[in-house]
């Protein structure tokens, strides 16, 4: 199934990507199963994924590791906000 | 409601004049303009960067507002956050609400503002003669927007 | 810090830009506008009349003032009052306050209008279709006035 | 002693007066005896100035029945405050 990702601030510039479609395996993957797939893409993207403080929205609303992802779905990962 | 996103600067008496002419004989209207700090950290800030998240930004805008609207009784509010460059001593955001009583005025604008500060998905850079950096989340923020959990 | 008692409209971005201009890179920035209400105990408002005490009403301003300069960091603080005849929807009020601190901007702007309400000698009277009268102090505003003793 | 006398808002009205001069006796009076001249003035005066919510100022400071007036003082009765 492609899901879109968005990439933001700190982490956009970590994995040096803003967005990206991604074939992601069938079967009710989680953010966490999608963070395993991304993470295996190197050191930068494995520690930019894995900061403690990292935010993840599935279709524009905050999430979390445990949220499905379905067909179509947009996820973005970004630092704590610092707006205003 | 208006919320805008927009990289050009914003015009307080406008936005002011807007919310008094939509308005039901309001009776207070109350005000936040947030402007670019000229140092952060002890470093002269040279410019700042502001990035977001277009589609969540609004969104998230919109349900902050309608939470202020659940709790207090306000006739219109306005939101406007500038993104991209931007220098020393300008205007990033504009908060403003009319109400016919002053305490809700108050309490809703400040209240948009605290989450504004903690939910809507904007991020700082900040540009000094030394470097460039992403400005950390703030404690102080977050504190600002957990106490409204324990008031009516 | 500016006190204006005057019978003349006023400008709030006249009154922004001044708080901005002779601000120290103040960060936050909230006005108060207080306007002209067009109903009363369900009548209609005509006009109002705003009395005051010359020279008792700078002072007591002056001290609310320095009472919330004492509480929190602010920069700039402005304060205009009306007096005269004033129509419905006209201002009445402005209070403004820039600080490098959010919270304190808000606090100090909220207090100072609370105990201008409650310790500024100006009086209103209302005209309305059914006659004229002066208008009662209202418990809520003596409330809002004392809830700052039991915060910082 | 000479003294100031200003009346305010519906104060002002009740004793159909805005400001006075007025010599009162030495010996250290107080608001309280001042008030007591004032309303042997007739029923609207000591109507007005026996009004529960009465508020006195003395040179432009909130005072109390019990303040001391001096020579050249400047008093103030008026109704609690509703501007802004």
């Amino acid at each position: 199934m492609l899901v879109e990702i968005w990439y933001f601030a700190r982490i956009k510039e970590a994995v040096d990507c803003e967005h990206e479609k991604l074939e992601l395996p069938d079967g009710n993957p989680t953010v966490r199963d999608l963070v395993d797939i991304l993470s295996q893409r190197g050191e930068n993207w494995r520690k930019a994924l894995s900061d403690e403080n990292l935010l993840v929205a599935v279709n524009q609303t905050v999430a979390s590791m445990q949220t499905t992802i379905a067909e179509g779905d947009e996820i973005a990962f970004f630092p704590p906000v610092t707006g205003g | 409601m208006t919320v805008k996103i927009q990289r050009q600067d914003f015009d307080l008496s406008a936005e002011y004049e807007a919310l008094r002419r939509d308005s039901r004989s309001p009776g207070a209207i109350v005000t936040f303009t947030g402007l670019v700090r000229d140092t952060s950290k002890h470093q002269l800030i040279t410019a700042m960067e502001l990035e977001h998240y277009p589609g969540m930004t609004e969104k998230s805008l919109s349900a902050i507002i309608d939470d202020a609207r659940a709790r207090w009784d306000v006739d219109q509010v306005s939101v406007i956050h500038r993104i991209g460059r931007l220098l020393p001593d300008e205007q990033i955001v504009f908060v403003g609400v009319s109400s016919s009583h002053r305490a809700a005025a108050f309490s809703a604008c400040e209240f948009i503002m605290d989450f504004l500060k903690t939910r809507a998905p904007f991020w700082k850079k900040e540009f000094t003669e030394q470097g460039s950096y992403w400005v950390d989340a703030k404690d102080s923020d977050r504190d600002a927007a957990d106490r409204w959990s324990d008031q009516g």
